[in-house]
């Protein structure tokens, strides 16, 4: 629980937003996968905070990579440079690193699902595996600017619904693009309809993943108990048992 | 400054305490030695068996609150007394164990299984649970309260609170009733039976259709229940409902609770409640008193 | 598309009315033909003698709402008749008079005041008021509800409407009640019993001491007991408590309202209700509704 | 019930500010004494309108004369051009216009309470009576700038609490530094502990005047009946029967 100074907020396509904050300790702390929770309002208006994936960390500033689709997502498009952000975290459970044997690794991620992505691949630049990512936006304005991936070396796959960039349709288009390894590893983050046709095709071909769940969030300690989603060993909170899962934990 | 209350024989250090089902001790969070500061902590409701909770969604947002249906998800009580207490203890801070049960029995038989146990403070009985006889809840029903209370306290060796329920006609009678029972003390309010419906879909928001509202928005009818109950009981009140901040607190204070405990907004400021033991602290100063029991129950009637 | 509904006997053209004691009629604000586009309105509370209310602060405002205890200051039923009826009547909207008193036989009188009065549409019976046996509301108590609704509705022409009261363990036995003693419809619901404390003066912000608390706050427990008591009575339910907006009012008709009132909203945005009634419109439109019958109950249980 | 776009914010003293809106038609309707009733906010943070008298109309454009003092008042510190203002109004009853035979007008304000009269002498520079302003303040901080006053033929007698500008102490202080005459007519508005000064100087001399109250409003119309205070006729609305009453009919 701690204040940070908002570094930078910057409109990056006609729906995403970046918001940067320094907080050096967070930036050395946080790992792929666990997300903060933003109290976005001085008030009671939204009354929980708001969890975001870390997107990004470069020296001691952190960066969230965000859509406004609410109230709270909203109030965050309105800070700027100097105010404060009230920050929980890092929270949550981590993407597991991929082995040092794995020779191919696949992000599936849709729309704002792909952020989490960002400091992973940062993170696993060094690794020798074919790295790929299949992404599924709902238009051209959905899509993330993708360069950032490029630059990691991270080969990118996109699909739209309206085939505005990329393939038309839905992300499991691209599923058949890939030739997979035995030695493959999923990681995918996105609207639970996507994550359940990834178990699916994950299932088909016998590979081994992970998948990172999205609830309303009250506590994101692990408190409450509010988060929990159905998971084949019962009930699991999200905020504390998860946001990442195995993907074959995951019911649907 | 004294600032120690006493629940039955219980000296705590300060009123300053947390509501059962809100706070996790989050080593992420809290440092031992900020827990310890407190003057107990409660933590979530225990019962004979392991219950898996409700199905999701488990709550939602409202305006100045929210409503959960948690369905007391927890491992049970033996589960409880071997793997999480041990844990509890080594934080020492008074702890006092929230307990519900299907039958008095049961109470019973859990209130007996925490005597063998050690480094409990107190037993608080989360009696918003089903009345077998009746449709409505234990704590909507004065003589089903004073039951329970009464054969647990026949039992327990800890002292004995009893956590009222607000969705009653008068809670000034059950509050009695639990007195007369036995009890040591009262917690006041749980949660206030409530929904939300997506009009989308037309369907509630909640996942088990109702649930309890807490937070802000029923403070002032918590602070009503509370004022009213100080008035006619001799026992301790823990105050919560809607605790945000040492306002919030105070407003509990002077009604007549002699202890206060944050709940759900520990999820939105898991400091508050360190934040208003250092704010009462301060009041007291600023008003000159040196005796917490110069502010429990100082309203002007 | 179809969205009259029907109190006792009487057509309401929509399900848009506003509640006692919060509408204003102030010309800066409306003008009649906008009123007249209202379901129903519904005056502040008249009672048998003047009354001049409680002294001040009669009210302050609390998280998503406020807390209000005006005392019911009205110049009486024969002043109303005389002198308040006939301009209401002018605007040419359903009106439904809202009475208290302090016995079933002031509430028979009253009702025979209004029967030889022009104009009305309903009376709605606000319950809210001491119950000379008990030290509970006659809200609170089934038996005594079902008595001033029985001996009312022996003697009124005009559908009779009983409003009721949240403070209570089970708001549907005390619905099952008014309906079998014959009310045409119900209110739900009156404000929860409440109070906020000047921390500084620790004393009461309100002159009465408790109050009545309302506004958004307290709208998930009103949803709850609409939704209940429209599962086990007949008759047709006015919705109330903390609606703002359309979504807010669509909670309620989905929940079984029949009608919904907008309250303390009215304070903040007097257009809500005219708001509200093009959002049902609109909401119907969108889902291909012809009959506002589609909307009311069909919440997925 | 109408938007309204702000025109200006100023911080006119340490303490205070002015903000101006254009709303032509209100601008034209309201009296002196009369009060706008401002939503601040969006949500329900605060819950309650906002009441604040009309400082001045010029040309459409309507101002008013604040200080934050509370959550409320505060979010209007950070409207600025371009905003809207969701206002109702005008609210409330307007001072009486003096007589043609009253030779002397004395307004009586204590802080923030002075708003008011500004209108009210732009309304009545064509009077011939002498116009005297007795101003209490705080402090140096909070006197009001008083430059408008003198334009407007009013002469200001300031009294501040520590001294700072004018004689030391309350504004009762200043009632021995006017010569009265028998028309003399007296408009107060501010604390209630200077208008019940104000109510027992009044009777002492026998004169005529009137006092604008203020207590915490919901609806500002006459509605709810929440804003009652004890009168020599019973209880009346501040926001409908009032804000403005005769001296004597107060009861402090
Ligand atoms: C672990 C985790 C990581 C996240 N990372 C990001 C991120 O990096 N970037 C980003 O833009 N968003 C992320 N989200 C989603 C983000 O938290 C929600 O978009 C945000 O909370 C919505 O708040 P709001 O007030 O703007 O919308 P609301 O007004 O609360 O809701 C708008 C809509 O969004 C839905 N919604 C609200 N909260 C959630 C939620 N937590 N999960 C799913 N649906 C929700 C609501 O049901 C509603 O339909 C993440 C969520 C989680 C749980
Ligand atoms: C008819 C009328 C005209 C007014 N004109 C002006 C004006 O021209 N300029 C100006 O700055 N203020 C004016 N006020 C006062 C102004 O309405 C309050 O300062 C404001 O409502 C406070 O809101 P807040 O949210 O900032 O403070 P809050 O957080 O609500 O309260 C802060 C403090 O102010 C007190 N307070 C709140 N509302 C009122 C009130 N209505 N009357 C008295 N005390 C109150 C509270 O008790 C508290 O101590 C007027 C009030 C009335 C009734
Ligand atoms: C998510 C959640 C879980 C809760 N679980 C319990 C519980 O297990 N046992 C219990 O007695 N009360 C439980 N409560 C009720 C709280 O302890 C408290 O009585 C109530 O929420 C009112 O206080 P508040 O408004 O500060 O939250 C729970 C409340 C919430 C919000
Ligand atoms: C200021 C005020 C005055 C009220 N006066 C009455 C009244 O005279 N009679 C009555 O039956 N209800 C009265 N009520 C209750 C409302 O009619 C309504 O039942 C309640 O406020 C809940 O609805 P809301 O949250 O939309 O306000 C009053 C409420 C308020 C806020
Ligand atoms: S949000 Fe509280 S347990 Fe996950
Ligand atoms: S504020 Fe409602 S009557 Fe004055």
């Amino acid at each position: 629980l701690k204040s940070y100074p908002v570094a930078a907020l910057k409109q990056v396509s006609p729906v995403y937003f970046r918001l940067a904050f320094e907080a050096p300790g967070l930036a050395r702390a946080v790992k792929p996968g666990q997300f903060i929770h933003i109290k976005v309002s001085d008030g009671f208006e939204p009354f929980f905070r708001r969890p975001f994936s870390v997107y990004r960390t470069q020296g001691g500033v952190v960066e969230i990579f965000f859509e406004p689709v609410g109230k709270g997502s909203r109030l965050l498009t309105s800070k700027k440079k100097g105010d404060t952000l009230d920050v929980l975290g890092p929270l949550g459970k981590r993407f597991t690193p991929p082995a040092a044997g794995v020779k191919q690794i696949v992000f599936i991620g849709g729309g704002i699902g792909a952020a989490p992505f960002m400091l992973f691949s940062d993170k696993i630049k060094s690794h020798k595996a074919e790295k790929l990512l299949l992404y599924g936006g709902r238009s051209k304005a959905h899509t993330f600017p993708m360069t950032e991936f490029k630059k990691n070396g991270v080969r990118v796959l996109t699909a739209t619904d309206d085939g505005a960039v990329g393939v038309r349709g839905r992300v499991s288009e691209l599923f058949k693009e890939i030739s997979l390894l035995p030695s493959t590893m999923i990681y995918t983050c996105g609207p639970r309809p996507m994550m359940a046709a990834v178990q699916a095709f994950a299932k088909t071909h016998d590979l081994r993943g992970e998948a990172s769940c999205e609830e309303v969030m009250a506590c994101g300690l692990g408190a409450c108990l509010g988060c929990s989603i159905p998971t084949v060993h019962g009930y699991r909170t999200v905020c504390h048992d998860g946001p990442v899962f195995g993907l074959n934990e995951l019911v649907f | 400054m004294n600032i120690s209350v006493k629940i039955g024989h219980v000296v705590l250090a300060n009123p300053v305490t947390v509501a059962s089902g809100t706070f996790g001790h989050s080593e992420e969070m809290y440092q031992a030695k900020e827990v310890r500061c407190l003057g107990a902590i409660v933590p979530k409701t225990v019962t004979l068996h392991a219950q898996q909770g409700n199905p999701p969604r488990r709550m939602c947002e409202v305006a100045a609150g929210m409503i959960n249906a948690i369905g007391i998800e927890n491992p049970g009580i033996d589960a409880f007394i071997a793997t999480k207490l041990p844990k509890l203890k080594k934080i020492g801070v008074p702890l006092i164990v929230s307990i519900s049960a299907h039958s008095a029995n049961d109470f019973v038989l859990m209130a007996q299984k925490l005597n063998a146990a050690d480094g409990v403070a107190a037993v608080e009985l989360n009696l918003s649970c089903p009345n077998l006889q009746k449709k409505v809840l234990v704590a909507q029903d004065a003589e089903a309260t004073a039951a329970v209370v009464r054969q647990v306290k026949a039992v327990t060796r800890y002292p004995l609170i009893a956590k009222l329920s607000p969705n009653v006609t008068s809670i000034v009678d059950i509050a009695l009733a639990a007195e007369s029972a036995g009890a040591d003390a009262l917690s006041m309010v749980n949660t206030f039976a409530a929904m939300a419906i997506d009009v989308k879909k037309r369907r509630s928001k909640i996942g088990n259709f109702t649930g309890g509202l807490s937070g802000p928005a029923i403070r002032p009818i918590a602070v009503r229940m509370v004022c009213e109950t100080a008035a006619r009981v001799k026992i301790p009140i823990i105050g919560m409902g809607g605790i945000t901040c040492t306002n919030d607190a105070l407003e509990f204070l002077i009604a007549g609770a002699t202890m206060v405990a944050v709940g759900t907004y520990n999820f939105i400021n898991p400091r508050a409640p360190l934040e208003i033991l250092d704010g009462i602290r301060a009041y007291m100063k600023e008003n000159k008193m040196t005796d917490i029991r110069e502010l429990i129950g100082s309203i002007e009637r």
